[in-house]
């Protein structure tokens, strides 16, 4: 019918390469807020094991809050929808863009905007949290890789607040 | 009282400054008083001296827990305005500025009224639209407010950066040219010494414990840490600590005190000629006359006594000054401080009776109080002296929480979009 | 004075000379050397003048509590900085530092008249003066006040530096790196905590770094430190604030001490996070109050010391020592023995250690024990001190140029205090010190009053025979406060401490009271016959020491100070020319102007584009919530003010949303898209707050309900498709949905794919016009845009802005809440009647509207204005009077809340909160400007296609 | 910035994750209809604001997104408990 619209996104494309750190961004995802009072809820429903505890991360599955799970997976992955049941899910694949803050520097440049106490953020930690004034869901995948999820207004911003800290 | 003058200052002088009296006796209670306001700061004071000179009740005390004017009167930016918008506000604001001209005279201490006007920025379209209103309404209640475009505002304030590319770009501003600052800690002497002369008692370090009332409910007295004393009239002039001292009184009021914060730089050379208001980035911003550069910060989120504010309110009230007087970043903060604001649900004060017979309140007044000083102490003694409150402050009365008359200034500013 | 440089010692690099210069001279010190004890070692004793009687002064002290020798240094275009102590600017090559506060010259100071007439000019003189004639205050009096005010001048170039900002966490933060904070991080530093170890020197060591006997030491601890993987060292770092929760500001200062500028950050603002704090910060020593003690050359003892062997600088050749502490007596026998002249050891107490007298005798010191300095010769500088027995008046002249105070000492309480840390008084040390902590923090050393310095006495002013109302024996040096003016305050009433400081200024100079505090109460509590503790002591605030606003603050500047959200489109209006308006956080485009047209042209140009064929408006800003549970509609059912139950899938509602005090706070259309699952729009301002909102009724008030929020607005870019051509120019690429005004009318809601990407279509009109909102996920809203413009070309498709969208909307009579709305109006005012839920219970807010005033006649109430003129717009805000025969203050009826020029019907129209307005249709109102009064006529508020024919097509 | 227990996420964080939500325990009534505009007024306006023993809510927006509760003291701003929302007054 037409020729395929492409993506547009709000940072650039090119990695920022420092001294000890690469910021880049990541590839699009599928992203879903999933919500239920009982996690045993959302397992049924989607055949997936959920993490029971806020903070925690497995299988691309983030507890961010004792009723709300972030799902990530890759583009195309396919979820059901969960119609009348007491659960939620809804699709927020394009609501917030990823920046990966890869190096040994990450903790180091992270701080420079967000209050948390890296050193106690365990590999496979995820939590919704502040930088400065903007939100973000921080996940440490490794000891020196970070995702940095915000959303796609402030993504400019951030931007330039991390690789501000990262010239620093 | 001695008067002041330079010819006093110069004839004491040769007396190497031995033989000044005391500025206000510091008096012990007596048993009992024709009136008694609880709280000592310029509110407070001035309530009694305009009692004792306009309405002739002279057997009046003055309780404060600390040092008078210790509080709020003594920990705020002085900032003098009376561009309100609501007509209720415009007048109660105004009869204050009204006041201020000519108190150093009236008093016989020099309040150092400056009027170097109030500058209020515009940073939207939403902003213009706002302070256009203001301007008008002001201009048919008769108080003075214009506006100026980005030039204009920059040649009175020649610090200002009106760059568009700003990140809060200034689209323009509403300048009060009689609103300014004034000395705060002479405004609470000021008083003192002029009500003391008048026979006021002026007792500090004198806590009230308990409010004693008759079997008709009826206001008999009031305990303190310093003994009972009677009164049949009771003005709580107490700010952050209204809820308190109301509470003794069995009264549960509609206000919430939080930490407010300001800083002052180190003193430089005259550099900043007015008074600048930026509600949209929150920086507010004078030179005193020693040549600090005088600012105030936001509110913390929470309710509180500890007169201690958190840093990161600091750092954003500093970033919003540098974005807006960028040439400042060198300079140097000195001085940090906190006092605690009471706020009512719309944001104006409540001034005028209470539902306890003889119980008079003067509260709410938020992070705007001073401005207000000679106004409310002139109006609390005005409903204390009559028992009914003046026309200018019988809307700000308690009844409107219940029937909804609200006078809500920051809503009528209110962003949406 | 006559300071030199010592043959050897000091810590300073002999093999490095530094050229810097001070007033336009140029002088050599040695790297290591700060400004002062380079000047010092150039002979040179004065460095300033006071703030207000403009008395020469030297330096006092050695470190960060120096009053006296503050300096302006310009490192370049905009790197002007004021107010810095001599004591601690760094020297470097190209320094360029410059005395204050005196005209034309240093050593000429017009300002001194004060000082002549400083008779006139006690505590709180201008408290009692400069009121008559009343005229003269604002032309005469206050100007001239403010010209003598400040200490150095103001910059007036933005700052070039950046700079940096970080959180750090630790579990042990030691304050102070003296002999003290090193054993303990030494200690530390063997264990697994975290320990960060602050400083603000440029070298740690503190106290030890005068005692050459540490200083192997020092070096061992040092390398040991810095090999502990666990221990982080930040010198040149001040501490200068502890907040709640062991949460400790400090400053890093990068780059002022290099001779290059460079893109380093200047300055680096530490917020840290301390399992444990301790205060290891030293004591700061006392200066003594007696006449002319402010002379240059007059200074601390242990700050000749410090010269001495830190810097390796005397500070004169004959040094004479005043002391009621024995800490002066052990510095005067280490500056003898580095070489320094001493000229006599002064005391004014008679009973000393033996072991010091024998020790002064053997270096060959002559020592006055029960004497006091009276006086002291000399103007810029010490030439001679005049002394005197205690209780007698026979007056001895010692020959000296240099004078050095032994005052005893102040444990430096500043943080404790900031904590909330009790003190308690200490009457053998003559000061404060830690009490009870009120967080896990731990004061050691010297600032906790342990240490070992020796025996002293506290003295308020020293015995003189001189007529003591008549001396300049000063307590605050740098706001000339002296102890007569803490008399005179006292004399006229002011009892509590806080009014002593606050009527004489004392300690309220740039130094915050460091040398003055303590001196400042003691003679307060002599005039007042109380123990110290009995009249209190002035609270400690942050900053420790001043703190430059760009350290606090600069971090956060320019494009980082607050995030501008831009949508996905944005790029494309500003490629194409938009001017933008800042909305909450976003910005918008407001218009697009075309080859030179003015905003009227543009908006002109772009409502006859929607109106005549189609137009294209990026709504992407619009909040957006997604709810879903089975419990949805009853969810919103109690939130908004209409009934949302019976909505059917796939259409839309128009919802009205209140605070419980019945004011509206937001609308938006909102789509049902499953029987568990709506689609919410807000205002673009009020996004997090409807949020947040529903958040805290849905947690707190129903939490039983099965229901759940989710922020879409960033899902979703939102392009509006309005005018009579949208839905031919849609049709083509959309892909299953059908368009048809029967299958899909106003107000409907469909899911489908444009251009091969998945849509939520939304039929709906903020511009009277046939209209749809497309939203697509986020990263294809600029695509989308320009593949609508592409095709659009054959309609003559037109890129339209907020002015346009608010000029169209006000043509329909639709409301903007928060512009026609102020959160004082109800939808009854609003005339949104039809949007409350006649039979519904309750809904948020409802309660509220049946309160008196509410009810009662006479409120605002939103109307149409009609001017007479039709030409005219009015301006908005413009008040509204009912009568124009009245005098000021005129009695105001309302306001204009909206007001454009409407190209469509060829003339201006409003929308105005009136009084009563609803009952006023036809009535004539009058609009009083400066200009002239304006004539209009109440209308209803829809001017155009009254019965929506061009919707519903 | 204080740090504020978070109930639900059972660790401590910094305040500028938290909003404060003001005075805890002040329940909407179930039939507003039922109320005196003077409970009304209550309900709406009137607020403890005592020197001391607070009970207050807070929300871990930039967290875990949930409303709480907390009793604080207002003269030392110490938490002395922050307990989950719907369990009872502490």
């Amino acid at each position: 019918m037409s020729d395929a619209l492409t993506r547009a996104e709000p940072v650039p494309s090119a990695p920022f390469v420092g001294d000890g750190i690469s910021i880049s961004l990541a590839a699009p995802m599928m992203r879903y807020s999933l919500r239920a009072r009982q996690p045993q809820a959302l397992e049924t429903l989607l055949g997936v094991k959920v993490p029971k505890k806020i903070g925690a991360m497995e299988e691309g599955i983030a507890c961010l809050g004792p009723d709300e799970w972030l799902l990530r997976a890759p583009i195309g992955s396919k979820i059901v929808g969960g119609a009348g049941l007491p659960v939620s899910l809804v699709d927020i694949s394009e609501r917030a863009i990823c920046l990966v803050v890869e190096g040994p520097r990450s903790a180091e440049i992270l701080n420079a905007g967000c209050p948390l106490d890296l050193d106690r953020f365990a590999v496979g930690r995820a939590t919704r949290t502040i930088f400065e004034t903007v939100e973000i869901v921080l996940l440490r995948l490794a000891e020196d890789r970070f995702h940095v999820e915000v959303w796609r207004s402030f993504a400019p911003w951030m931007w330039t607040a991390l690789t501000t800290a990262a010239h620093h | 009282m001695t008067r002041f003058s330079a010819l006093s200052l110069f004839a004491k002088a040769l007396g190497a400054h031995q033989d000044w009296p005391e500025q206000w006796p510091d008096a012990a209670p007596k048993a009992s008083y024709d009136a008694i306001i609880v709280g000592g700061g310029g509110h407070g004071l001035g309530a009694a001296y305009y009692l004792a000179k306009k309405y002739g009740i002279t057997n009046v005390a003055v309780l404060e827990k600390g040092w008078i004017g210790g509080g709020n009167t003594g920990r705020n930016t002085t900032i003098i305005r009376s561009n309100y918008l609501y007509d209720e506000s415009a007048h109660l604001y105004d009869h204050a500025v009204k006041l201020w001209d000519g108190l150093s005279q009236e008093l016989n201490y020099n309040t150092m009224y400056s009027k170097r006007g109030v500058m209020m920025l515009a940073h939207n379209v939403h902003d213009i639209q706002s302070f256009k209103r203001h301007i008008h309404a002001n201009r048919l209640n008769g108080v003075d407010n214009e506006w100026l475009t980005p030039e204009e505002a920059k040649a009175y304030c020649p610090p200002l950066n009106i760059a568009a590319d700003a990140r809060y770009p200034v689209l323009g501003a509403a300048l009060q040219r009689r609103g300014g600052t004034a000395r705060h800690d002479t405004v609470a002497w000021g008083y003192a010494r002029a009500a003391a002369a008048l026979g006021v008692d002026i007792i500090q370090n004198c806590t009230v414990t308990g409010i004693r009332r008759g079997a008709d409910g009826a206001i008999e007295g009031v305990e303190t840490t310093r003994g009972y004393i009677a009164s049949k009239r009771v003005g709580v002039s107490a700010a952050g600590n209204t809820s308190v001292v109301m509470q003794m009184a069995g009264l549960d009021f509609p206000l919430e005190s939080y930490p407010l914060q300001a800083l002052v730089s180190e003193p430089i050379k005259p550099t900043f000629p007015c008074v600048v208001m930026s509600n949209t980035v929150h920086a507010y911003m004078s030179q005193s006359d020693k040549g600090e550069l005088v600012i105030g910060a936001g509110t913390d989120q929470y309710v509180s006594y500890s007169q201690r504010g958190a840093l990161h309110i600091v750092e954003h009230t500093l970033a919003a000054i540098c974005e807006i007087f960028p040439i400042y970043r060198r300079v140097r903060m000195l001085r940090t401080w906190g006092g605690i604001v009471d706020v009512t649900p719309d944001r104006s004060p409540i001034l005028g009776k209470t539902p306890v017979k003889g119980l008079y309140v003067n509260c709410g007044w938020g992070t705007g109080g001073f401005k207000a000083t000679p106004g409310a102490g002139d109006l609390l003694a005005y409903t204390m002296a009559k028992d009914e409150p003046h026309r200018i402050n019988a809307p700000f009365n308690l009844d409107r929480f219940r029937n909804g008359r609200l006078i809500d200034e920051a809503a009528a500013a209110a962003v949406a979009h | 004075m006559s300071g030199y440089r010592l043959p050897a010692g000091g810590r300073v690099d002999r093999n490095k000379p530094v050229s810097f210069t001070f007033d336009g001279k140029s002088y050599q010190g040695l790297a290591g050397d700060t400004l002062a004890s380079a000047l010092l070692a150039n002979g040179i004793s004065l460095f300033g003048r006071s703030f207000k009687y403009h008395r020469p002064r030297g330096v006092l002290a050695a470190g960060s509590e120096e009053p006296n020798a503050l300096v302006s240094v310009l490192r370049g275009p905009g790197r002007f900085t004021p107010n810095l102590r001599a004591t601690n600017v760094e020297i470097h090559d190209g320094l360029t530092a410059t005395s204050q506060n005196r005209w034309p010259s240093l050593k000429t100071d017009f300002g001194a008249i004060n000082d002549r007439l400083g008779m006139f000019f006690p505590a709180g003189f201008y408290n009692k003066t400069f009121m008559w004639p009343r005229s003269f205050w604002d032309r005469l009096y206050e100007p001239a006040i403010r010209k003598m005010a400040g200490l150095g001048d103001a910059p007036t170039e933005v700052d070039p530096d950046t700079y940096a900002a970080t959180y750090a966490h630790c579990d042990l933060l030691i304050v102070g790196a003296g002999p003290a904070g090193l054993d303990a991080a030494l200690e530390a530093s063997g264990t697994g905590k975290r320990v960060i170890l602050i400083d603000e020197q440029d070298e740690v060591g503190g106290g030890a770094l005068a005692d050459p006997a540490l200083w192997a030491w020092l070096e061992r601890s040092v390398k040991a430190l810095n090999a502990a993987a666990n221990v982080t060292i930040l010198s040149r770092t001040t501490a200068f604030g502890y907040y709640h929760n062991n949460f400790i500001g400090a400053v890093q200062r990068l780059t002022d001490h290099l001779p290059e500028n460079s893109q380093a950050p200047r300055e680096k603002l530490w917020r840290i996070r301390a399992g444990e704090v301790l205060l290891a910060q030293g004591a700061i020593e006392r200066p003594l109050v007696f006449d002319g003690n402010d002379t240059p050359g007059v200074m601390l003892s242990s700050a000749a010391r410090i010269f001495a062997n830190r810097y390796g600088v005397a500070v004169g050749k004959s040094l004479a020592l005043m002391a009621v502490h024995d800490s002066g007596w052990h510095d005067v026998f280490a500056l003898k023995k580095a070489g320094v002249g001493i000229a006599a050891i002064i005391d004014a107490r008679d009973d000393i250690d033996e072991a010091l007298q024998a020790e002064a005798a053997a270096l060959g010191i002559a020592v006055h024990l029960s004497h006091s300095v009276i006086g002291v010769k000399g103007r810029h500088q010490v030439a001679a001190i005049e002394m005197c027995a205690n209780g007698s008046d026979v007056r001895r002249t010692i020959s000296c140029d240099a004078l050095l105070m032994a005052g005893g000492w102040t444990p430096s309480v500043h943080l404790w205090s900031h904590s909330k840390g009790s003190l308690k008084w200490r009457d053998d040390l003559g000061a404060y010190v830690p009490d009870q902590p009120n967080e896990n923090c731990r004061s050691i050393g010297a600032c906790s009053g342990d240490w070992d310095f020796g025996k002293g006495a506290v003295f308020d002013v020293l015995p003189t025979p001189k007529d003591q109302a008549r001396i300049k024996a000063f307590v605050d040096f740098q706001n000339d406060v002296t102890a007569n003016d803490i008399n005179l305050a006292v004399r006229e009433g002011f009892r509590s401490i806080e009014h002593i400081k606050r009527y004489t200024t004392n300690g309220m100079a740039t130094d915050q009271g460091k040398t003055s505090n303590l001196n400042g109460l003691q003679i307060a509590s002599t005039a007042l016959a109380k123990a110290v503790p009995d009249i209190g002591l002035t609270t400690f605030r942050p900053p420790y020491t001043p703190q430059t606003f760009g350290a606090l603050a600069g971090h956060a500047k320019g494009a980082l100070f607050q995030a501008t959200r831009t949508t996905n489109i944005d790029g494309w209006a500003e490629e194409n020319g938009a001017i933008f308006e800042l909305v909450a956080q976003w910005r918008r485009a407001r218009y697009f102007p075309k080859f030179g047209e003015d905003m009227h042209a543009a908006v002109n140009r772009e409502c006859r584009a929607v109106r005549g064929s189609v137009g294209i408006f990026d709504a992407s800003t619009l909040g957006k919530i997604e709810v879903v549970g089975p419990d949805a509609a009853e969810f919103l059912n109690r939130m908004y003010t209409n009934p949302w139950k019976a909505l059917e899938p796939g259409r839309c509602r128009y919802g009205l949303l209140l605070k419980e005090d019945g004011f509206i706070t937001d609308d938006g259309v909102s789509a049902r898209l499953a029987p568990d699952r709506f689609h919410l729009t807000t205002t673009t301002g009020g996004a997090a707050r409807v949020l947040n909102m529903m958040e805290d009724y849905l947690q707190t008030e129903w939490p039983d309900l099965n229901v759940w929020l989710t922020s879409t607005t960033e899902q979703y870019a939102v392009v509006a498709l309005q005018g009579p051509n949208a839905r031919k120019l849609l049709e083509p690429l959309v892909e299953g949905i059908d368009l048809s005004a029967e299958e899909f009318p106003h107000m409907a809601i469909r899911e489908g794919h444009i251009c091969g990407i998945p849509t939520r279509l939304f039929r709906v009109s903020f511009t009277g016009e046939l209209g749809f909102e497309i939203n697509v996920p986020t990263a294809y809203g600029r695509a989308l845009w320009e593949r609508l413009m592409a095709d659009g070309a054959e309609y003559g498709i037109t890129p339209y802005g907020t002015e346009t969208m608010h000029v169209l909307r006000a043509e329909k009579g639709f409301i903007i809440v928060g512009q026609d709305t102020d959160g004082t109006v109800t939808p009854y005012d609003a005339g949104l009647d039809w949007a409350v839920g006649k039979k519904k219970p309750d809904f948020v807010g409802r309660r509220s509207l049946a309160r008196p005033d509410i009810v009662a006649a006479g409120r605002r109430q939103l109307v149409g204005l009609l001017t007479e003129d039709s030409k005219m717009v009015l301006e908005e805000g413009a008040q509204i009077v009912a009568d124009t025969n009245q005098p000021v203050p005129m009695t105001m009826i309302g306001h204009v809340t909206s007001s454009y020029w409407s190209e469509t019907l060829g003339r201006s129209i409003a929308m105005a909160l009136v009084a009563n307005g609803h009952a006023m249709k036809g009535e004539t109102i009058y609009v009083p400007m400066p200009e002239g009064t304006h004539k209009a006529v109440i209308s209803s508020m829809v001017f155009y296609d009254q019965e929506g024919a061009r919707l519903h097509v | 910035m204080i740090l504020i227990h978070c109930p639900y996420c059972d660790e401590k964080r910094p305040e500028i994750e938290f909003a404060y939500a003001g005075q805890a325990h002040i329940a909407r009534p179930v039939d507003p209809d039922s109320y005196s505009d003077e409970e009304w007024e209550r309900f709406l306006f009137i607020r403890a604001n005592p020197r001391g023993r607070h009970h207050e809510r807070w929300r871990h927006s930039h967290g875990c997104g949930r409303f709480f509760n907390a009793v604080r003291d207002t003269v030392t701003d110490k938490f002395e408990t922050t307990y989950k929302a719907g369990e009872p007054r502490k």
